[in-house]
Order: structure tokens, then C-alpha cells, then sequence
């Protein structure tokens, strides 16, 4: 015979306006079971609290109902109470008379009735209800960050300094992502290498981060606090503990003809190469597809210079396995090339760029120097027009959304254009200026008024090539509204940025959801921008949609955080609110039969296979479902579509949902 | 002696399985019979009345034991074990199974072969079954009601059709689960109405439709017919499904028209 | 191989030669064009920016006289109709409602789902594979490939060639043996809608058109609609006096092209109708 | 709930929802001080793919007159597939109830999110009125009366 105590809250007026509140406590008071049942201005206050406490004390209850607000609001606190009352927090529940009765419906009749109902069924179930203990799982104290941009890097520092472990995956030859190729950044124009470069020389001399460049991620296995991840460390040809990174073997390798990544095509590069000079690490790598000797199976000049001998040609890719407890994805993004944009010309005419190979054009480390000069005949534009939104918000491309940076990157390539050719045009076609953020809206203003940036407000038909000049065939859609065309020297796209290559794929090989331009999905678009659906595994970055330094950076740090605040807890403590297999005297075992059909139901993949073995001869006798505390989330799915009812969820267990509705209905 | 009776013979004297289930000759209609030594294989039998999916007996280790075992099976009993293997029922390895086609033996050799034969030896709908259904669905819905209510409540629960059902398995029926207590144990037109939604729906996207809860029905029950139309709509909406998970998978496309 | 035929109103009048070519390109690859037995106007350029449902029954009837008399596949040479009849065949398939109205309107109920072909997915269906080995006379001149507005377009319908930059025109050509030039104005407009009211904005559109094919010295301008062709071709004076000098760059439909490649006399493709003289060929 | 007043039946109706969205959504129904009829009592259910076509029965079998059932839209389940699930049980479910004669139409599906406060108030007046129309559903407590005459034979 269980002993439950019902409290009835006023919430002031909120609920006792409508409610007859005495009378539901009475009512309550006369239920099969209940031990005590009493009513209370304040519920939720102190008195209101240790009137609960006392309560369980004097009546040694067993159960609590409290009858008030939603159990989004007080169910923490009221269970809170109950537990330091000494009773399990679990056996308390909220019958809510509030939003779902008092609120919705006129003082009446009814209206009390229904309050009583409510209770009513709210107590069958507590009646039912099993103590629960909150779930503790071990962590293991490590992170995984992959991808070495700006967001990776930031985030591993941030991780590195809290005292964690970090592992930090590229998988390029050096870390440093699309801002080691930026020029200058805006709002302020500082060299995005100077604030870049010492950041990665921190990550690659700090003691809690382990890089691994030429790395990718295999296979992610495990469940939050428990991951194990399986790298594939990319052979370099190089020994990196003989290598100084004297560079004599890029001078000396034949295949001088490469057209450089980092310089987005615009510059050249050997076979076997450091990126950039500021590479982190800053040692070469051969590669394969450009290598004579892997080529052709000759070659091996760079062996024969090399003053440490550390060139080893035929070492095979490695796998390492590491244990992890956190992942931070930081894969960050790409822009639309090649020939998305045939009516623009890109790839047809050498002049017409995208704007990161302007950057490049821009940039002090780049192929020029940091002058302009247009690839086709080295000259210097005079005349040169940037075209914003290519591909972005252009839905007939299949892009409906806004790149967000290109605005701003316009602008800055523009001013930077006008610092470095004094006497040059500069023209920008542009739908919106967008230029929300601090100092953002100003910078544009000054490319307008101090650069005298001419900006056209309209889009651009098609790009075409006559007698040496680009014609720029547009339209002006403000005060004169009519077609333009403008001979320009050089004409440079602000291409759309678009997730990674092979983003789904590592989304797959993570489980966690990606949007249909394959951006990662975050678990909710406000309240868990950094979070995913798979708890553990964070997001930061471009890898989510087109985000500028700032913000990369900032979500870098919070999901950073989040990793930190995970991996600083000595367990992990989660609701029990899980399903579990029931377990049987043998010859069962289980009333489970290990038709494993709940496997595809699960969309946590929480259910695994459980051998039981005759404990003498070790024979498998029977496997059953078994599911795993870590992974389940609670939705249950599996409870309903279980035929034999051998699956239960703590806390919604069939018992007590049955109980709920038939007391609702019983009268 | 048949060639039927030669080759099964054949698998017992070399040792291949310890069993031979298939059918015999019964009284009024052939009957299962297990086969144990070369000379019972002489009973085996095999024609168009060889109704009984004797894939029933796969799951039951108090007949088969751990040993290697036979089957000479219809068309159903093939369906059945591609289903049983998909929920991890049975050990293909402990199992030689078996049909006649005309005057060959077809020996599977594995579960692409099964399907491909399911796939293409499909049998005649039942003519009687199918009217039932049709005139079901003619009728007003109080008529259906009155139809059901009638006809399951002179349902005695003896559970002959989850006995005769290869598919129900579980070690412990959800009608024996007595906390909640989903379903009376006792006859009662509620009650048994409530078994059998349960038994189609635990059915559904399952059910072979071998129709041998009804031919075990000794009430005659229409039981039968609901599986049947049961695995018809399944069909219409879901189009021909394969691996018959229709309720442990989905489609975000799945289309209703009742959710507003 | 029998397939319907949507000459529309332009390839019994102004576009004769259109019709002419398409008619006797067809049976050298072995394809029977049979007219759709009472076909109506398809209410191109005019009706839809006047009554929707009236600029969607009228080329519903016509597919539905297709339907019924039991194509599934019409070719519809000019670029106009082929749009206008996309276009409803689109809308009415999004929208069960609307079809109701309009199959109550034409009096015929349908399934609509009859393919349609222009010109250039036709050639590109039934004729490109056998053009090689049927070449006889190789066209080898430089030719500029035009559009136009309509030959692609609406993109999300038709979902065929690159909508900004269309190419099939030009690979054609090329099968035949034409070098193609690069130029700009391969989709810019060329007034059609206008050809009547405005003579003197079509005359400055075209002229864009033909000056800049003319200048990169294409010795033909390809077209595959009859407004183009009528815009570039029988508008020309009007275009040589906007620049000033005479261009006589021919204006000729890609089936005209394709049909002297293969041998078909100028006569049956009926290049003498045009005005600008095509002798140059 | 019992009869307000002698001629107008009032009918029970017992909803269950998800957690998620239309638990939540009613909340917001009720933050957003939107009236609705009282003829419905809400159970909480973690996820629609939780919802046990067993407890409809019951419900019924009870004395419920209509039954509700309403989770996260497709897409927004906060189990990512949950609803997917229940969508395709329900899709079965509700064509062999029609096929065995159980009024179908006495049961209301909807999708309510979060946000639809104003949503949650309009299917519950709705499908209360829809079945005040229908009046009490006899014919199946007639059935689950018989099973309690049954029951006292038992005992």
C-alpha cells in the first residue's frame, strides 16, 4: 500500500482563479493510496518546499504529486526537494494545473473536475513509479579536433589550456586553413598572417596537443565520454623526427611545374614541398601524384640531397587508434570553382578569379608579392569589377542561401585593390550589402566614400571576352534602371562557400545529420549552436555554414567549452530516463528472442548484441538485445515496437503509462 | 520409391542431417511427418494439399534439438525462413532446406536462391479469402464492427493460431505479460478482438501469408482474412517491401493523408 | 518511328522554311512527323501576361488532342509554342485543382504526361548518334550559335542544357563540322515580344546580336526559333541602319544546317525564303 | 468529464503527445492564455514512436470517446526519427481498426510543434466538437461493459 503525498499549488491566483484548489486536495486526499494531499499558495517557494519536505518525513511517503506549473518549469525543483527530503527524485512527478488547466480554461465545474482527473492519474503513475538512480558513465579525457583552420586551432589552444588533451587532425600537409591564404582581414585590415602564424607555432609547441598533419579521421566508434577513434596517418615520404626542415629537397626536386594549392593555381610548387613558408609543421611531404619516383619509379633526387636521410619513399599509410572523449569538428568549407559560372567565364578567360585567389593575389606571401597583377599577362587592371553573390541566393544554382562573408570580402579586396592601384577603377555588382557586425557596416561605407569603391546595384548576365577586355554585361537596377556594360581588365567572383568535399561522408562516418548542402547540422539552431545531435560530438566553424574570422573563432572557443565542461566531469551523470532489455530467471534469461528487428528502430544505434553463456562450458545459450546506458537517449520507440514487451523505459515504463490512462478515465 | 524419398534418404544414411521433416499422407489431408531413419523417408510425400508451413518447427528446439535438420517444404515454408533468418531465428548452417518443383528436388543453397525462387513461383491469391475481404470492405463500418464482434467472440483463446504461426516465436506472448495486464487472459469479445490487432500488428510486414492461423482455427474463425488484408495494404502503401521490417524501418517520404 | 508534330502558327507563315527543313530532315533518319490533327494556337507571346487560365487551356487542348490521338511524344519546332506548351504541361501537373478547371474548360480530361520535345532535345534524341555517318557535304564555316530567350528556358522545367551558357546548339554545329565562336550575346533578347509595337527597340536588340557575331566574323548566325529568325533575318535593314552598314551574315535554323550537311537540296530546306541571301553557303 | 448540462453530451477525450513539441506547444497554449475545451486530458509521452497502439485500445475500452495523438512535425522529431516511426505504425494501425470496423474517425492525428500554442487549442475544439457530434462511442463500451459482466462470472 504506497503512501503518496499530493500538494496542490494556488501559483498565487494563476491556477486557484480557476481552480478550486481546497477541493482538488480533498479529492486528492480520498485517492486509493494517497497517504497525505494538502493545498499552498506557493509551491515553489521555501516554506512552500520544506511544507513537501516535512511532509515526507512525517508520513514516511513514498511518492509525490505536486499539482502546479508545467514540469518544464518546477519538475527540477520540486525533485530536488524530494531528495534532500530523502526521498528518490524520481518517485515525484508534476500533475500540471497550470498551462494545461488553469490557463486554458474558465473557473467552473469542469474545470476543478478535470484538475482532480488529472491528479488522479498523475498519482497511479507515481504509485508505479520505481526509484531511479542518474546514469554515471566514465570519460575518457581527451579531445579530437578535426580539422587544423582557424576554428581547430582555436579550439585546441582553448581545450589545451584548460589542461586537457587534445588531439588535432589536418589533413593537408600544414594547419593554418583558408586564413593562412587571406591577405588582410577585415574590419580592420591587420595581415591575417601575423595574428595567424604565432597561434599555430602555440599549437605545435604546446604539451597537451598531439598534431597529426596528412591525417584523417577513419572511423569514429563509442558514445559520448567513450569515443575511439581510428586515424589515418597519410605517408609524408618524410621521417619527421630526422627532417630539420632545411628545405634543400624542395630547391632540388625536378617537378618545378605544380600548380600550388595554397595559391588557389595562381602560383607553382615541387613535388615535394612545404605549403607556405610559415607552415606548421614546417617540414616537406612528396606528393604521390606529382612525384617522378612514384610516377615513373625514378627520380629520388630529393634522397640523394638530403642531408639527414630522412626521405623514406615506401612507407605504407598508418593507422592509429586513440580513446577519446570529446570530438570538436572543425572541417570548415570551401568555394564554389571550375565551371559553375560557364555565362561568367570562369575557366574560360584567365582573367575572371574568385575572390580567394584575389586573396592570394593580395597577399605580401603570395604569387606577385602582393601586387596586383592579373594572371593571363602579369599586367596590372586598371579596371577591374567584382561581382558578389555568385552562386549564393541564386536558387536556379541550386544555393538559395547567403554566403554571408563575400559581402564584406568584396569590400575589402576592393579597398585593397584601390590602396595598391592608385589610378585604378574598381566596380562592384552587388544584390545587398549585407555588413551586419561591429565596425562591419562602417568598413563598407569607407570602400564607398574614402576608396570611392562605385558600387552597381544589379546582377551580372554574362561575363564575355572582346578584343582583349572582359565586358561585364550587367544591369543597373537603381535610379537610371538600365543595362551596363563595363571593359574590365580583370574581374574577380565572390564564388559562393560551400561545404567541404566529403563533408557527408565524415558526417556518416560520425552520425551526425547534415543540411542538404551538406553544412553539419547543429542539435538546435539557438539554444545548441555548437552542439549536435550525437551526444559529445561538437561543431565550430565554416563546417556549418559561411562564417567570417569573428565568428569562427568565437564558436571555436564555446565549443571549446562544452568539450571542457564535459571532459572536466570525473562521470559522466545522465537522466536515466533509458529503455532497458528485462532480464529473467533461466532457462530465459530474457524474455527477449533476439530478433534484433529494434535495431533499425534505434536512432542512437544503442542496441547491442548480448551473448549469454552457460557459465560452466561457456556455450551460447541465447543472444538477446542488450542496450547500451551511454547511447540511448529515451524516445522509446523500441518499448512500443517491442512484440514481446521485453524492452521497458525507465520512467514511461508500460506500467505506469497504462496506469495513467485508465485512472484518467475511471471513474 | 521417389526420387523425393531416394535423396532424403540419401542426406540421413550420409549423416548430412540427424532429421527429415516434410510431409506424409494424413487421414483426410497430408500431414507433417519427421523423418528419422532412410526407411520413414518412404512416407514423404509432396503435392498441391501439402499445406502446413512446417517452418514452425525451425524454432522449436525441443523438436529440432542443436542437430542438422532437413526440410522438404512448400512455397511458404521457403518465404518463411528467408523471414526467420532476417530475425536471427535460425542457423542456416543447421538447416537443408528443400522443395519439389515438378519431378526435381530443389536444394537451396542460400537465401538469394530462396528469394529468387519466392520471387518468381508465387502462388495463386485464395479466391475465398479474397472475397471474404471484399465484402468486408463493402460493408458500413457499424456492419464491420458487428461482423468482428460476432464472429471473434465465439473465440475460445486456445491460441492455436499463435501455435501454428512460424512467426510467432517469442519466449513470452504479450498476452501472458500481466503487468500492465495489455490483454484479459479470459474469452471475452474485447479481449480476443484485442489479440488479434495484436497478432496482425505484431504480423504486419511479417506475415507470409501461409494462412495457417486460420486452417488451425478450430472454430473456423475468419482470421485469416485479416493478415491477408493486412499484408494488401501494406502492399498499397508501401509498395512491394522486401525484408519485411515494414514497422522497424520508414520513410521520410511515407505518405498519409490522416495526420492534420 | 512516329512522332507528334506541333507546327504551331509561325511554321505556316513567317517561318516556312522552318517548317520545310524540320519536315525533311526528319525521314533521312528515319522519323515520321505526324501533325496533331486539329491543333489550336498555343497562345504564345500574348496570352499568358493576359489570362492565365486561358494561356494554359489552350495548349492543354492541343496536348490533349495529342494524347488522344495517341502520341507520347510531340516535337515542337518553335521555341515559343515549346515553351508555352512546357509550361502548362508544368503547371497543370503541380496543380490537380486547376487541371479540374482547365480539362472542364477544353471539354477533354487527360494524363498530361506526354513528353515534349523542342527542336534541339529532338535532334538531340533521334538524330545525333546517326549524324556522322550520314555527313555528306561537311559544313565547315564559323558560325555563331543564338538562342535566345525561350530555347532553354524555364530551366526548372525543362531542365535542359546550362540555362546561362547553353552549349547543345554549338556541339551540333561542331558534329557537322562548324567552328563555333565564343560570344556574348548566345541568350540575349532579340525583341520578339515587341516585334510589332517596337520596330525600333528590335532593330537596336538585334542589332547587338548580329553586329557582335558579324565583328567576331561568324559566317552564319544559327538560330531555332521563328521569332529570332524573323527578328535577325527580316529585320535587317532596319539593323543596318542602326549600324550603319550592311552586315550580311545569313540567319539559318540549326535544321537547315544539319539538312544541307547531309545533303538535302537549299530548295527542300527552303534557304531561299530568307532574306538576307545565303549564298555565302 | 461529466455532462455540463443534460442535452449536450460531452465527450472524454484522451491526448497523448510528445514531450518535445506538443506537450510543449500546449504549454504555450496555455502561457498564451488561448481557451479550450475541457473535454480533453493530456498524458506525456517522451516521443510519438513511445505511444503503444495498445494504450488507444485501452483508452477506448475505458470509456474514452476520442483520442488524440500528436507529436513533433516531420523532421523536428527531437529523436530525430521517432515520429517517423509512429507515422508508419499509425499508417498500419489505422487501416486494419477501419478494416475490423473501429471507428477511426474518432481518433485525431496532427503534428503540433512548439510554436503552435494557438494550433494545440484549435485541434482540441475542433476534434471535441467534431465528436460531440458523434456522440458517446457506445458500441465499444458496450463491448468492454460485456467484458466486465464476463469478469464477474469469473470471479
Amino acid at each position: 500500500m504506497s503512501k503518496i503525498g499530493v500538494f496542490i499549488c494556488h501559483c498565487g491566483e494563476n491556477i486557484s482563479a480557476t481552480v478550486d484548489c481546497e477541493r482538488v486536495a480533498k479529492s486528492a486526499s480520498e485517492m486509493e493510496g494517497v497517504a497525505f494531499a494538502t493545498d499552498y499558495k506557493y509551491m515553489c517557494s521555501d516554506p512552500g518546499q520544506s511544507l513537501i519536505k516535512n511532509a515526507i518525513r512525517e508520513h514516511h511517503l513514498d511518492g509525490v504529486v505536486v499539482g502546479s506549473c508545467s514540469p518544464r518549469m518546477h519538475e527540477p525543483t520540486f525533485r530536488r526537494a524530494c531528495s534532500e527530503a530523502g526521498l528518490n527524485p524520481y518517485l515525484c512527478e508534476i500533475a500540471n494545473l497550470r498551462e494545461h488547466v488553469s490557463w486554458v480554461h474558465e473557473k467552473g465545474e469542469a474545470t476543478t473536475l478535470k484538475a482532480i482527473d488529472i491528479v488522479k492519474g498523475v498519482v497511479e503513475k507515481v504509485r508505479r513509479n520505481k526509484p531511479l538512480n542518474a546514469i554515471e558513465v566514465p570519460i575518457t579525457k581527451k579531445a579530437l579536433v578535426i580539422g587544423g583552420g582557424i576554428a581547430g586551432i582555436q579550439a585546441s589552444l582553448d581545450i589545451a589550456n584548460c589542461g586537457q588533451k587534445v588531439i588535432l587532425i589536418e589533413k593537408g600537409p600544414s594547419i593554418g586553413g583558408h586564413m593562412s591564404q587571406l591577405s588582410e582581414t577585415f574590419p580592420t585590415l591587420d595581415c591575417s598572417q601575423c595574428i595567424l602564424t604565432p597561434r599555430m607555432v602555440e599549437v605545435a609547441q604546446h604539451p597537451n596537443i598531439t598534431l597529426y598533419t596528412y591525417a584523417e579521421l577513419d572511423k569514429l566508434d563509442g558514445f559520448i565520454g567513450n569515443f575511439k577513434a581510428t586515424i589515418r596517418l597519410k605517408a609524408k615520404s618524410v621521417d619527421y623526427n630526422k627532417c630539420t626542415g632545411c628545405g634543400l629537397c624542395t630547391t632540388k626536386c625536378p617537378q618545378k611545374k605544380i600548380p600550388s594549392e595554397f595559391n588557389e593555381g595562381l602560383g607553382l610548387r615541387t613535388a615535394i614541398f612545404t605549403p607556405f613558408p610559415q607552415a606548421v609543421p614546417n617540414k616537406p611531404a612528396i606528393d604521390k601524384e606529382h612525384c617522378n619516383y612514384y610516377q615513373k619509379g625514378k627520380c629520388k633526387v630529393c634522397q640523394k640531397f638530403c642531408p639527414t636521410g630522412a626521405i623514406e619513399y615506401d612507407k605504407p599509410d598508418e593507422f592509429i587508434t586513440e580513446d577519446i572523449g570529446a570530438v570538436i569538428v572543425t572541417t570548415g568549407f570551401n568555394v564554389l570553382k571550375t565551371d559553375f559560372f560557364p555565362e561568367y567565364g570562369y575557366g574560360k578567360y584567365k582573367d575572371v578569379i574568385t575572390g580567394l585567389q584575389f586573396e592570394r593575389l593580395a597577399s605580401a606571401s603570395g604569387p606577385t608579392l602582393g601586387e596586383i597583377r592579373r594572371p593571363s599577362d602579369g599586367q596590372i587592371p586598371k579596371k577591374i569589377v567584382f561581382i558578389s553573390c555568385c552562386g549564393s541566393r541564386d536558387p536556379a544554382k541550386g544555393i538559395p542561401y547567403c554566403s554571408k562573408i563575400c559581402c564584406m570580402y568584396t569590400a575589402k579586396h576592393a579597398m585593397l585593390y584601390q590602396h595598391k592601384v592608385h589610378d585604378g577603377e574598381s566596380t562592384i555588382f552587388y544584390m545587398d550589402v549585407r555588413a551586419g557586425g561591429k565596425n562591419y557596416e562602417e568598413f563598407v561605407r569607407r570602400a564607398v566614400e574614402e576608396d570611392h569603391v562605385n558600387y552597381v546595384r544589379g546582377r551580372v548576365a554574362r561575363v564575355y571576352e572582346k578584343n582583349g577586355k572582359l565586358i561585364v554585361k550587367g544591369v543597373d537596377t537603381l535610379l537610371s534602371a538600365k543595362p551596363v556594360e563595363i571593359e574590365a581588365d580583370m574581374v574577380v567572383l565572390a564564388t559562393a562557400g560551400v561545404a567541404n568535399k566529403g563533408a557527408e561522408e565524415l558526417a556518416q562516418k560520425m552520425h551526425i545529420s547534415y543540411d542538404p548542402y551538406h553544412f553539419f547540422a547543429e542539435a538546435h539552431p539557438k539554444l545548441k549552436p555548437v552542439e549536435t545531435n550525437t551526444a559529445g560530438i561538437f561543431l565550430a566553424g565554416a563546417c556549418q555554414s559561411p562564417k567570417d574570422i569573428p565568428e569562427t573563432v568565437a564558436s571555436a572557443s564555446g565549443a571549446a567549452v562544452k568539450a571542457v565542461s564535459l571532459l572536466s566531469q570525473p562521470t559522466l551523470v545522465r537522466e536515466p530516463i533509458i529503455a532497458v532489455v528485462n532480464r529473467c530467471a533461466p532457462p530465459m534469461f530474457s524474455t527477449c528472442v533476439g530478433c534484433f528487428m529494434c535495431e533499425t528502430i534505434c536512432p542512437y544505434n544503442a542496441i547491442e548484441h548480448e551473448e549469454i553463456k552457460d557459465r560452466r562450458t561457456g556455450k551460447v545459450i541465447k543472444t538477446v538485445a542488450k542496450i547500451n546506458p551511454g547511447l540511448c537517449q529515451g524516445c522509446g520507440t523500441c518499448v512500443s515496437f517491442c512484440r514481446s514487451k521485453s524492452i521497458d523505459i525507465q520512467g514511461y515504463t508500460n506500467e505506469e503509462m497504462f496506469a495513467e490512462v485508465t485512472a484518467l478515465l475511471n471513474k | 520409391m521417389s526420387k523425393l524419398s531416394k535423396d532424403t534418404a540419401a542426406l540421413l544414411s550420409e549423416g548430412t542431417v540427424k532429421m527429415i521433416i516434410g510431409y506424409e499422407q494424413g487421414t483426410e489431408r497430408p500431414r507433417p511427418a519427421f523423418c528419422h531413419t532412410p526407411e520413414d523417408c518412404e512416407r514423404l510425400i509432396f503435392n498441391d494439399q501439402c499445406s502446413n508451413n512446417l517452418a514452425v518447427y525451425l524454432t522449436k528446439k525441443e523438436i529440432i534439438g542443436e542437430d542438422k535438420v532437413g526440410v522438404v517444404g512448400n512455397y511458404y515454408v521457403v518465404k518463411t525462413v528467408i523471414q526467420l533468418n532476417l530475425e536471427n531465428q535460425i542457423n542456416l548452417q543447421n538447416l537443408v532446406l528443400m522443395t519439389v518443383d515438378g519431378d526435381d528436388i530443389i536444394t537451396f543453397g542460400s537465401i538469394d536462391e530462396m528469394q529468387q525462387y519466392v520471387d518468381t513461383h508465387e502462388p495463386v491469391p485464395n479466391e475465398k479469402v479474397l472475397a471474404a475481404i471484399e465484402k468486408i470492405d463493402k460493408m458500413s463500418r457499424s456492419e464491420r464492427w458487428e461482423y468482428w464482434k460476432s464472429e471473434l467472440s465465439k473465440c475460445v483463446r486456445c491460441y492455436a493460431c499463435r501455435a501454428a504461426c512460424p512467426l510467432c516465436y517469442c519466449n513470452r506472448c504479450v498476452t501472458e505479460v500481466n503487468c500492465p495486464q495489455w490483454i484479459e487472459p479470459w474469452a471475452s469479445p474485447l479481449s480476443n478482438m484485442e489479440w488479434q490487432i495484436n497478432r496482425i500488428m505484431h504480423m504486419s510486414g511479417r506475415c507470409v501469408g501461409c494462412g495457417e492461423c486460420a486452417a488451425a482455427c478450430p472454430l473456423e474463425l475468419p482470421i485469416g482474412i485479416l493478415t491477408k488484408k493486412m499484408g494488401m495494404d501494406i502492399k498499397n502503401t508501401f509498395g512491394g517491401w522486401k525484408d519485411g521490417s515494414v514497422l522497424s524501418t520508414y520513410n521520410v517520404n511515407d505518405k498519409e493523408n490522416f495526420i492534420k | 518511328m512516329k512522332l507528334g508534330f506541333y507546327p504551331g502558327c509561325s511554321l505556316n507563315g513567317t517561318a516556312r522554311e522552318y517548317n520545310e527543313s524540320v519536315k525533311a530532315l526528319a525521314p533521312v533518319f528515319g522519323i515520321e512527323l505526324v501533325e496533331i490533327d486539329d491543333w489550336n494556337c498555343c497562345g504564345a507571346s500574348a496570352a499568358h501576361a493576359v489570362n492565365r487560365d486561358l494561356s494554359l487551356a489552350l495548349p492543354a487542348r492541343t496536348l490533349a488532342l495529342a494524347e488522344k490521338q495517341g502520341f507520347d511524344e510531340i516535337v515542337v519546332p518553335c521555341a515559343a509554342c515549346f515553351n508555352r506548351l512546357a509550361v502548362a504541361q508544368y503547371e497543370l501537373n503541380k496543380d490537380e485543382l486547376l487541371k479540374k478547371s482547365v480539362e472542364k474548360s477544353i471539354d477533354m480530361t487527360f494524363n498530361n504526361d506526354i513528353k515534349i520535345l523542342n527542336v534541339v532535345q529532338f535532334i538531340d534524341k533521334y538524330i545525333k548518334d546517326k549524324i556522322i555517318e550520314k555527313i555528306s557535304h561537311k559544313f565547315e564555316h564559323q558560325v555563331a550559335c543564338y538562342y535566345g530567350c525561350l530555347l532553354v528556358r524555364p530551366h526548372k522545367i525543362i531542365g535542359f542544357d546550362r540555362v546561362e551558357d547553353p552549349t547543345s546548339l554549338d556541339e551540333l554545329m561542331q558534329l557537322i563540322g562548324a567552328t563555333t565562336i565564343d560570344w556574348g550575346f548566345k541568350t540575349e533578347c532579340c525583341g520578339a515580344s515587341l516585334s510589332i509595337a517596337r520596330t525600333d527597340l528590335v532593330a537596336k536588340l538585334s542589332c547587338n546580336i548580329v553586329k557582335d557575331a558579324a565583328d567576331r566574323g561568324a559566317e552564319a548566325i544559327i538560330v531555332a526559333c521563328p521569332m529570332c529568325h524573323s527578328n535577325l533575318d527580316m529585320r535587317r535593314p532596319q539593323i543596318d541602319e542602326y549600324v550603319g552598314k550592311k552586315i550580311s551574315t545569313p540567319v539559318i535554323y540549326i535544321t537547315q544546317a544539319i539538312g544541307l550537311a547531309v545533303g538535302i537540296t537549299p530548295e527542300k530546306l527552303g534557304l531561299q525564303r530568307h532574306f538576307v541571301k545565303v549564298n555565302t553557303l | 468529464m461529466e455532462e455540463k448540462n443534460d442535452n449536450i453530451f460531452e465527450p472524454r477525450i484522451i491526448a497523448f503527445v510528445c514531450n518535445w513539441c506538443t506537450y510543449a506547444g500546449a504549454d504555450l497554449t496555455g502561457t498564451s492564455r488561448i481557451k479550450y475545451s475541457t473535454n480533453v486530458e493530456i498524458v506525456r509521452f517522451p516521443c510519438t514512436g513511445r505511444i503503444d497502439f495498445m494504450l488507444l485500445l485501452k483508452a477506448f475500452a475505458g470509456g474514452a470517446d476520442g483520442i488524440i495523438i500528436s507529436g513533433c512535425h516531420p523532421n523536428d522529431c527531437h529523436y530525430t526519427s521517432g515520429n517517423f516511426h509512429a507515422r508508419r505504425r499509425w499508417m498500419v494501425f489505422r487501416d486494419m481498426l477501419d478494416f475490423m470496423g473501429i471507428d477511426i474517425e474518432r481518433i485525431r492525428w496532427s503534428w503540433v510543434s512548439a510554436a503552435e500554442g494557438a494550433k494545440w487549442a484549435d485541434v482540441v475544439n475542433d476534434t471535441v466538437s467534431k465528436i460531440r457530434e458523434m456522440g458517446p462511442y457506445t458500441e465499444y463500451k458496450k463491448a468492454a461493459k460485456f467484458l466486465e459482466e464476463e469478469k464477474i462470472i469469473h470471479e
